[in-house]
């Protein structure tokens, strides 16, 4: 690790893009926590759907804009659209 | 900032099993196994990133530009994929344990023990 | 390169795709789909014994697209196959080949998603065998998840088809998600995705704590797909509802593909870099034992028939596992025998579980005792194929679990033995008790379990149609499958030609070598000796004593109630069990508790003593 | 174990897996800090080698194609199993609609949502047709512009036509476009075997220019075919789960 370590610009002064991705993962790491605490499953799917746009921010900074459109699609829309279709079958069920 | 990312990759897992574990909703517990499946994805483009490099594209920036590691992305796509696919079959299964046995509780849908 | 080993996995794509393309063409053409699926699955199988045959002189590389690695490195993904993983896959489409002839007249409400599911799980299978990059291991190991998930809920109408699917696909999801942490992990250090070059890039560094948690996170996936104890919880709950036919392969390969693949990743990436191999054979040695104890006295005092074959299946994972941990050519060949002749037996007594559920309508063995009298054909493989299942010489489960012991003792482990005829004689017994007691009606019914018979009642038949006979093309398959585990065990020369195969797979440099530097290496070299194969007098009157005794705690089982002296209040299996069986709650979050702290423990294990 | 036990053992069992991980994970080079070698050559040589200037699509439609093709595969033996879990379920549909309460189908949609859900129906198949036709040159591809088309037919659905939806992908259909998209690739490979080419290779012209729409020979295909594949699977589970919810509003009195 030592001399790949000594390879790497680590002593470089922090950047924009550092600050940038440092709060991102922060936001990050708060919106899987949010996602998995809140337990009404409604509200946790919003959440699931922000977490995704988080993710996606977050790709963006790791310059992998590919995987960014991927996880817009189907982190932010695709996945909270079948968990809306499924809730909406269970609610019915379960008045 | 060294393995910032990383710690954040061991966080979302850790959260997402306590998540599994303490699940009594089916929904929520297979919203958890996604947020689990989302720890891989920063691990991934974690380890290919390179401080200060550009992303893989040169169509409109020379070939020798230094670039990010292309091939976690196709990992982490491929990674996405797997997770919308097992997401849906997941989700039909709890639809089914709705409509047959009329609740989402783990623990109420046990048919076989011991 | 040779097309045949691409075909091998794209065969059973293209079909699958082709069936589903055509759906609404074939959706009342029953027995096309069923012959296009047997075919499928027959073809599969002749290639893969071709290249088994053909790469006992040497492994053989194909690399997709084009892409020969240069200087070391590859950017293609390659398969690398050699006798033993060819061998396992080729083992994989006979079973997908009889199941799908037992299916002929099973199910009679199919559309093609059964056909389509099944090849796609064919496919998975086979590639996870052949592939020689770690990232497409994960993606055919994904796809033989997703088929076997869908496939295992296939009937949703029932509880425990939900229950068993559930724990199964979340619990093997958390598993593969794991394994996928670690190939992130071992692809940040070196940069690469193929399992030789990471192997070759490792052992320069020799072990380290990044190589060590990648390890454990890799084969953690492996570890709960193989069910080895505290990873198996799931096994149990899925195998004891999954149709009969998906039972086969589920038990019969699936389990096998896990262990294989934590053979496959050890000794293509991790053996040399990880050393300590006194550590390595004790931690892996301990879940093995553990897990062929515990699966053989859940076995013993199970009455639902389709878990109690479930949890032998258990056991003899944990006796594979044992094998493989001793790292000698040896001790990977008995497992490998031992896979072929479990898979060709267990398949069997399956086939047959299906055809008393089909013509019975009834999996519970108290209920059935004695109800089976008329199926004087199937009680006859069923027990031909249950004294292969406890190890009876000549049988390949003999032969492989003979060779297992042997180097066992050889390298001073001689407790592996006495674990070993212990659980041989409980899952012998048990499936002897199901043989006499069911199909021949000796003595009383087993005392019955109020929990486990309602669970075992649920069951209901799979089949519509007219049971007044059994249809050839259930009791074919069984018998010869049975017989085949039979005549696995008498090839001459089988025990010395397994072993010169596996000690190929477990020569790193030479995998290595063939993989990226397109070297041809016939005679591998070897850490441990190559060890004697034959059978002694000593090993045929263990396999025959310890036969007997099966024999014998079968006929006390079932004349139990007859014996007040012995009795006295105490029901056989039942005292052992009690205290372990809260274990198994049935509840998927447990499950998942359990895995962490697996991991953590296993983890803990190499960590401190490996650095 | 009760849910509060559970809680416990598993907090003491994930405090020493989290330390193990995060043990392993300071072995990793630091953030930033790639060591290559694989995505380093890719990089260098995949422009000239295969004519596309997205590097990433030219690894998932070639360098690993093969990856992709067992990827597909899972999404659409996930959509065959979703029909496979639901289908009992349709049988009871079927009897529903004996009873001839299909008139109760459709859920009462308002007029804006209506009006704006058709005039993007448009621009997202446009869009999802430039995504899947583009692979080789923008950060895009055959999943991506799949996934956008079939966000387009559910927008239909928004709009209230579940009639229309129902008509444009019935289960059948879709399922055979699905497995003609996941087939499709796998043939793709199979044609190069049929040449004495190895299985994925990429045997058709590469194109004048790296970058042009028409270059990089079958990476372009293969993204067209992994389009058609994931937007059929994506509608298939959609219009089974969307039956299931219609389903549950007839039943009710």
């Amino acid at each position: 690790m030592s001399a790949l370590a000594a390879a790497t610009p680590y002593a470089a002064p922090l950047g924009l893009m550092d600050v940038l991705q440092v709060t991102i993962l922060v936001l990050v790491a708060a919106g899987a926590t949010g996602v998995v605490l809140i337990r009404d499953p409604v509200r946790q799917v919003i959440a699931l759907s922000v977490y995704g746009v988080l993710l996606a921010v977050l790709f963006l900074a790791f310059q992998a804009p590919d995987v960014t459109l991927s996880e817009l699609t189907v982190g932010a829309v695709v996945l909270p659209l079948l968990l809306v279709l499924t809730l909406a079958k269970i609610r019915r069920r379960e008045e | 900032m060294q393995f910032f990312p990383f710690a954040v990759m061991a966080w979302i897992l850790a959260v997402g099993l306590y998540g599994i574990v303490t699940s009594r909703h089916l929904v929520h517990q297979i919203v958890c196994l996604i947020v689990v499946q989302s720890s891989t994805y920063v691990l991934l483009l974690g380890v290919g990133y390179r401080r200060g490099a550009a992303a893989p594209y040169f169509y409109d920036i020379p070939v020798h530009t230094p670039a990010v590691d292309p091939v976690v992305q196709a990992l982490a796509l491929t990674d996405v994929v797997v997770e919308a696919a097992v997401t849906a079959l997941l989700l039909a299964f709890a639809i089914q344990a709705q409509k047959r046995f009329g609740t989402l509780d783990p623990q109420e849908l046990v048919q076989f023990k011991g | 390169m040779d097309p045949l080993l691409a075909l091998a996995t794209v065969l059973p794509l293209l079909m699958a795709a082709s069936i589903s393309a055509l759906n609404i063409v074939l959706r009342g053409q029953r027995r096309v789909l069923d012959a296009a699926a047997i075919v499928t699955g027959a073809a599969v199988a002749a290639i893969l014994a071709v290249i088994t045959v053909r790469t006992t002189g040497g492994d053989e590389v194909y690399w997709f697209a084009g892409f020969r690695p240069s200087h070391g490195i590859a950017i293609g993904i390659d398969f690398a196959v050699g006798p033993l993983s060819a061998g396992l896959a080729c083992l994989a489409a006979v079973l997908v080949a009889a199941a799908m002839i037992f299916s002929w007249r099973y199910f009679e409400r199919v559309a093609t998603y059964y056909h389509v599911l099944m090849l796609t799980f064919l496919a998975g299978m086979v590639g996870f065998c052949l592939t020689g990059d770690i990232f497409d291991l994960f993606v055919w190991f994904e796809l033989m998840g997703v088929s076997a998930y869908a496939l295992t809920a296939y009937r949703p109408e029932e509880r425990g088809s939900l229950q068993g699917a559930l724990n199964f696909a979340i619990t093997n999801s958390v598993g593969a998600y794991l394994s996928l942490a670690g190939i992130g992990i071992i692809y940040g250090r070196t940069g690469a995705l193929n399992m030789a070059q990471i192997g070759r890039h490792i052992a320069r560094s020799g072990p380290d704590r990044l190589v060590v948690v990648a390890f454990v996170l890799i084969i953690t996936g492996f570890l709960i797909k193989g069910a080895i104890v505290p990873f198996h919880f799931w096994l149990a709950d899925a195998h004891a509802v999954a149709p009969t036919p998906v039972c086969v392969l589920l038990s019969g390969v699936m389990v096998e593909l896990g262990l294989y693949g934590i053979a496959r990743v050890y000794w293509s990436m991790f053996g040399y870099s990880l050393g300590h191999r006194a550590v390595i054979t004790g931690t892996f040695l301990t879940l093995g034992l553990l897990t062929a104890v515990v699966g053989a006295l859940f076995c013993f005092r199970e009455r639902h028939l389709k878990r109690l074959l479930a949890f032998s299946t258990i056991s003899h994972a944990g006796m594979f596992l044992s094998g493989i941990a001793l790292l000698t050519p040896l001790g990977l060949a008995g497992p490998a025998i031992s896979v072929a002749g479990h898979a060709l037996v267990k398949a069997a007594l399956f086939l047959c579980v299906g055809i008393v559920l089909h013509r019975l309508g009834s999996v519970n063995e108290t209920w059935l005792h004695g109800r089976g009298r008329r199926l004087r054909v199937t009680g006859v493989v069923f027990t031909l194929a249950a004294l292969g299942l406890a190890d009876l010489p000549p049988f390949a489960t003999f032969r492989g679990k003979g060779l297992i012991e042997a180097t066992g003792s050889s390298h001073g482990m001689a407790l592996i033995s006495a674990v070993f005829i212990v659980c041989s004689v409980l899952v012998g017994a048990a499936v002897l008790r199901v043989a006499g007691g069911v199909f021949y009606g000796l003595g009383d019914p087993p005392s019955e379990d109020p929990q486990m018979a309602a669970e075992a009642s649920e069951e209901t038949s799979e089949t519509d149609e007219a049971k007044q006979r059994t249809p050839l093309t259930m009791i074919v398959p069984a018998a010869v499958l049975a017989l085949g585990g039979l005549a696995a065990g008498l090839l001459p020369g089988l025990g010395s030609a397994v072993q010169a195969a596996a000690m190929r797979f477990q020569d790193q440099a030479a995998y290595n070598a063939t993989v990226l530097s397109g070297a041809h290496v016939a005679h591998p070299s070897a850490v441990f000796p190559p060890e004697p194969t034959g059978i002694t007098a000593t090993d045929l009157a263990t396999g025959l004593g310890s036969v007997a005794v099966a024999l014998l705690l079968a006929f006390l089982a079932l004349y139990w109630q007859r014996l007040p002296l012995l009795r006295r209040g105490f029901e056989p299996g039942t005292g052992l069990v009690q205290p372990i069986r809260r274990f198994q709650s049935g509840v998927v979050n447990d499950y998942v508790t359990w895995i962490v702290i697996g991991v953590a423990c296993v983890g803990g294990a190499l960590a401190f003593t490996i650095r | 174990m009760t849910p509060a036990a559970r809680r416990w053992v598993f907090l003491a069992g994930a405090a020493g897996f989290a330390a193990f991980l995060l043990w392993g994970l300071t072995g990793l080079p630091g953030f930033g800090g790639y060591p290559g070698p694989y995505g380093d050559i890719i990089n260098r040589v995949a422009v000239a080698q295969t004519n596309a200037t997205g590097v990433v699509s030219a690894i998932n439609f070639e360098y690993r194609g093969f990856d992709t093709v067992g990827e597909e595969f899972i999404l659409f033996t996930a959509a065959i199993g979703v029909a496979t879990v639901l289908r009992h379920l349709r049988g009871e549909r079927e009897r529903a609609a004996r009873d001839g309460a299909m008139d109760r189908d459709a859920p009462p949609v308002s007029e804006a949502v209506r009006l704006v859900s058709l005039v993007l129906v448009g621009p997202v198949f446009l869009v999802g047709w430039y995504l899947a036709s583009h692979a080789q040159t923008s950060p895009s591809g055959g999943f991506q512009g799949g996934v956008v088309l079939a966000t387009g037919f559910v927008l239909i659905y928004l709009a209230g036509e579940f009639l229309v939806f129902k008509r444009i992908s019935p289960v059948d259909i879709t399922d055979a476009v699905g497995a003609v998209g996941a087939g499709g690739f796998a043939a793709v490979g199979v044609t190069a075997l049929a040449m004495g080419l190895p299985y994925l290779f990429n045997f058709l012209p590469l194109g004048s220019a790296p970058g042009a729409v028409s270059s990089s020979g079958t990476i372009a295909l293969i993204s067209f075919f992994v389009g058609i594949e994931v937007a059929a699977a994506f509608v298939l589970i959609v219009s089974e789960l969307l039956e299931q919810t219609l389903l549950v509003r007839q039943e009710r009195p």
